[in-house]
């Protein structure tokens, strides 16, 4: 498959508004706020966005069919996931919120590893060094403050500002708007800003904190934020992938260089409900949902690549492409259900384990007791224990 | 009528705010959604968003601002979405809320109630599943109580909008959809301040609140089978304790046990115990025993029904106590 | 005495830089940012901030000879503190830090009445309904949201926007520029933004916290902080009475009037220790307090009102108004001395009551074990008891 | 030598960031000014700005930042800078700080100390005299530990910075400047979740820790002149719990005291007269007593002396103890 390059055609440009490079019908414009990258393969952006969207496609029917006891959608964010994914380099960390399954893939974490937390199998799932991809965090907000201190850890080790690219480290903080209310996500920002840190927040507006729009929030764009703690804001188009990992990519070159944090604010939307267990319908209209959906990330890279002469000088792209994305989804599909079903339920003990790196005695002693209770003439009744709903 | 814990609760909401133009609910996504339980459904639509307040996403704010309402004479019901999400409201609550009253001399009078969903069994991801009354029991200056059964639901949700105090109120989550017979407000329901005795026994004295009540009486039933005669009783409020109800009981049956699904150490059942071995010790025939979650963070759904105390947990406990 | 009204002597005007009015060498000059507030007693002013800062002096002084066991110092913050309280209507609430000690005497406490919480015969001190001044606040940056809630509550009682200037209200609250790195302080600017509440945030940027300068907290300066969440940020000379005093009453209206919360930054210094208990000289330089006392509040204002010609046409003032000036702080003086002394050790009862509106019975119980113990025999051996250092 | 428990503490301190640079100290005013209690007085000029870290004003700010910082590998030690200042915090502590290993089945390890002057007695104003230890010892992953010497002060805080788990380290700030012999570091100290028996007795067992230990050697002794053998264990570790060298006390002399500051319901002699009561049940000779702070806002200072248990209470105890 030829590596194809983005190269915009002429048109104007908005004059303000999120940036964009890719409009929703296709065509690629310049931006004057931002370079266009150079060197970007839209053939496996594409990919990438299509196998994320199946992913999540497919969680959503073992949702449904019971796998799993809920499931966050991603769709409509997978241009400002993936496009966000491919700004980071190796030896950059993620902290990730509860949503970001297009950053994972893009990680290159096994899918699966992504359905433990949310089949209930697991509180964890990947190793959050080996991939340099955090754990999901819950708490809204938490996990901003994470990276600020895994920044501080990079300044500390000199892996900040030092001029080799294989060493420089940012970190990627993902947070959604309603995550710009917390108390903590506001003390990240100011110890980022005073501390000139590593840091590039990249906050994903999807409109909506499950009913809460964006109004309850602010009545400013996301990207002003930045500019109260001293420090670069920039809105741009999140359903454009392209704008997305520019203004990502130029927000980590600087971090790394030592230039210190940027706020992103990636402007998309939440196609589907907040969680497979939130009924949207009672809050928004559909045709707001109906809207955002012309507007959709993958729809318009694939237009512009399908276009005759709108990738490079290699005419619009074939058939076979997309059949080869439609195998690889079918994989992952089968890789998804397999492995979801295949997730071991994990044995009684592991509740007790790991609470501290040692088990201190009364916690051995209470673990003892269970596993008698659990062997004794109890269990045989012991069908009703626990969930008395 | 019988219907369910959400709908008793949503019910007494509403007659609180149609009683009083000071109450207000505020939390967030109550308004348009009716909060991810529908425990505010409708109340929007029918009292407006000045009365129903979607907040923004932050729980030191929710609490924080109560404050600031009581102090201009509101009377507001802050949600708290799950259990697990009270922690960034912690500041306000400890040293603003609980503390505020006294420091006045009493000049300050904050009618705060903050309705926290806790406990577990719901098959939730994690954070959603906590039971953290015994911070808040600990706290001097708030009330806490729970309600196990719709009836209970409705009167004390009021009974906590009308109180001067402010009230942690914890809603038992895995009850939510559990249905009871709930009688209008021309009864006069048990102060809300006072625990029940749902059963009455003679040979061991059960005490349980909130989420564990229902377990409780199940236990007490399957015992019975076995010709044992167990009271059960309901705390219901964890702050102030009802200590005579507990007293009164043990000294009659010589025998307690304590069920709660927060962890063992430093759980609600270690001041039950601590005072109980206090005031009863000439009369106690066995050790106070707990039936608790473990000393573990709350574990994956997979395991809950593992780890969680239920039925056969207590009558193992049970017949340990009565094996004294 | 007569009532002195500011008028501008001609000069020129500051081109950035926060707003000042009143030079350190008493010159008073527009500044074409903000208007010079048309009816202002200076007479008043001055008394006022020279009766404040007798209190702090003597405050201090009762510290040293241990009647008090801590005292925070508002020297060099006279003019920030009486300036923003000259604003204020009778409606309107303050919610005050711990260091708002002249904003108190303004609205007419007994100033005794400070006393009682750094001796420790009371946690409280004085009646927060009476002249609309909310306790001391010693969890930084807690009091911001109660005055949030408290403008929620104003918007709610309609008495915002209404038009009746006897009636519409808005809410004062101090929080120095440590407290702005306070997620709670945060959140109250992000809700008095969306909600447009009639909050006005009065910060006295007095270079530290403790021993930490701003740029520990911060790279940029306090007011663009509101930008970032949408309202307006105004930063004036904090030294100067009348820029405080012009900036606050004009936030204040607006607030008033429905216009929304202000984020005011008063550029001030503390002269003084952080409290009594403190030790400036192992963090900062004698030389940047020297450079600030040279912009003494008190001392331009003194030297605009003896200027000949430099208050309206009436020249300079007498010695008979500074004369009475030093009876009136004399007198304070002593009132305070006395008052001090004379403030009730609380009976050991007090600390039981008002836990509850009803004492619940176990509280009741460890009371009366309580007053038993101290009735009993033990209390004669009883100076050891408790504080066994 | 014999130094203060600040010096220990400063000295202690000094010794881990020389011996793993991996060892941060950060907080509020802890560089320049060397902590408003000292006790990081001149590290920050031995060890440069990057590793002793003056932080902004945000206590959640600092654990979550702690937090990331033992993500990258270092192990910090956060000062808060008084008891009452933690609740912004308590968020990341619980939600986050004590939970990541397990929640990542053991990949994380957060190798945190958060140290808290704690407790009242010095006449300080409100929020300064707190004793929050149960909202933490009832979190688990958590452990809680506090010294009552200069010596067990130097090897505590070497032993928390030394452990992998994350340690609420409590400072009894009443007994900052007291002073005690210390040795340095070739001895081999217990290990820091060990209780220690600091006096011998045979007729009741007294337990305490942190601020109320001098206390208690010195009602200890009072008793001794009146012929009561009273053996005092100072506990060290309130998580995890060293039960055995209680047990085996309490098991000898049939009689346990529990004192603290912290109110008494919920309080941590709760747990421990939970304990007893259910261990050595047959063994007790008298129900277990608490001699605690009351169920009250901490006092204004000219109060806390009568409010606060001291060694009268404690003798009272002993005589009710002793009278059963
Ligand atoms: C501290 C906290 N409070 C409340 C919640 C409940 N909650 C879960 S997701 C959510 C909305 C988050 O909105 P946003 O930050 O925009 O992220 P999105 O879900 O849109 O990706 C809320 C309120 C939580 N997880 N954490
Ligand atoms: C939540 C909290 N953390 C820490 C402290 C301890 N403390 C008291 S005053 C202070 C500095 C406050 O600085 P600033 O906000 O600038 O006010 P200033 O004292 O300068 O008036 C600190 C850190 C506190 N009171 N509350
Ligand atoms: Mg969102
Ligand atoms: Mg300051």
């Amino acid at each position: 498959m030829p590596r194809k390059q983005a190269k915009p055609t002429a048109g104007a440009e908005p004059a303000d508004g999120p940036i964009q490079f890719l409009s929703p019908d296709g065509l690629l414009e310049p931006d004057s706020r931002l370079e266009l990258p150079p060197a970007v393969d839209l053939l496996a952006l594409y990919r990438d966005m299509a196998l994320v969207r199946r992913l999540d496609t497919e969680a959503i029917a073992l949702q449904r069919q019971g796998e799993l006891g809920l499931w966050p959608s991603l769709r409509g964010q997978e241009a400002a996931q993936v496009g966000a994914a491919y700004a980071l380099a190796e030896q950059d960390m993620v902290f990730p919120t509860y949503r970001e399954h297009g950053v994972a893939w893009c990680r290159g974490l096994d899918p699966v590893s992504l359905l433990g937390l949310f089949r209930g199998s697991t509180l964890g799932g990947w190793n959050p060094y080996e991939r340099r991809f955090g754990l999901y965090t819950l708490v809204i907000g938490a996990q901003t403050l994470h990276a600020v201190g895994y920044g501080m850890g990079l300044v500390r080790d000199d892996v900040v500002g030092s001029g080799d690219d294989t060493r420089d480290t940012a970190v990627l903080v993902f947070l959604g708007d309603g995550a710009l209310s917390e108390g903590e996500t506001n003390e990240a920002f100011l110890w980022a800003a005073a501390q000139n840190l590593p840091v590039v927040f990249f906050c994903q507006n999807n409109q909506w904190a499950i009913s809460a729009p964006y109004s309850v929030q602010s009545r400013v764009p996301v990207a002003q934020r930045a500019a109260g703690f001293g420090f670069p804001g920039v809105s741009v188009d999140g359903n454009d992938v392209l704008a997305c990992l520019a203004a990502t990519r130029e927000a980590l070159t600087r971090a790394r260089s030592g230039g210190g944090p940027t706020l992103i604010e990636a402007v998309t939307y939440r196609i589907n409900a907040h969680t497979t267990a939130d009924d949207a319908t009672r809050y928004r209209p559909s045709a707001e949902t109906d809207e955002w959906a012309a507007k959709d990330p993958l729809e318009r890279l694939r237009l512009h690549l399908t276009a005759s002469g709108g990738v490079g000088d290699t005419g619009g792209v074939g058939e076979e492409y997309f059949a080869d994305i439609e195998r690889r989804e079918q994989e992952l599909a089968e890789h998804l259900r397999a492995g979801c079903r295949a997730l071991p339920v994990p044995d009684h003990a592991s509740s007790f384990e790991n609470t501290y790196a040692d088990m201190p005695a009364e916690l051995k002693r209470q673990l003892a007791e269970h596993s008698e209770f659990l062997a004794s003439g109890f269990l045989a009744a012991g069908q009703e224990i626990g969930a008395t709903r | 009528m019988s219907i369910s814990m959400v709908k008793a609760l949503n019910n007494g909401l509403r007659k609180a705010l149609a009683d009083d133009p000071k109450v207000l609910l505020m939390g967030e996504d109550i308004g348009r959604l009716g909060g991810v339980f529908r425990v505010t459904d409708g109340l929007q639509k029918e009292f407006g968003s000045l009365r129903v307040i979607d907040t923004p996403l932050g729980e030191a704010g929710i609490v924080g601002s109560a404050i600031g309402l009581a102090l201009r004479g509101y009377r507001p019901v802050c949600e708290i979405q799950f259990d697990g999400f009270v922690y960034p409201a912690v500041n306000q609550i400890i040293s603003q809320l609980a503390k505020l009253r006294h420091r006045s001399g009493g000049v300050i009078t904050l009618p705060v109630v903050i309705r926290i969903p806790f406990g577990g069994g719901i098959g939730s991801i994690e954070h959603h599943s906590e039971s953290p009354e015994v911070y808040f029991a600990h706290t001097a200056g708030l009330k806490v109580v729970t309600c196990s059964n719709p009836q209970d639901a409705y009167d004390m949700i009021r009974q906590a909008v009308d109180d001067d105090d402010p009230v942690i109120f914890l809603e038992p989550k895995r009850h939510y959809w559990t249905k009871g017979e709930v009688t209008d407000e021309t009864s006069t329901p048990t102060p809300f301040d006072r625990a029940r005795v749902l059963r009455a026994g003679t040979d061991a004295t059960l005490i349980a609140y909130g989420p564990m009540v229902p377990a409780a009486l199940e236990a007490a039933d399957a015992a019975a089978e076995e010709g044992r005669s167990v009271e059960v009783i309901d705390l219901r409020s964890l702050s102030p304790l009802d200590l005579d109800t507990v007293r009164e009981s043990v000294h009659r049956t010589g025998r307690a046990l304590v069920a709660h699904e927060a962890s063992l150490s430093h759980g609600f059942g270690a001041e039950l115990a601590a005072r109980i071995q206090q005031e009863e010790f000439h009369f106690l025939e066995a050790p106070v025993l707990r039936i608790t979650g473990y000393d573990t963070p709350y574990p994956p759904s997979r395991l809950e029904s593992d780890w969680l105390p239920g039925v056969d947990r207590i009558l193992d406990a049970l017949d340990h106590s009565l094996s004294y």
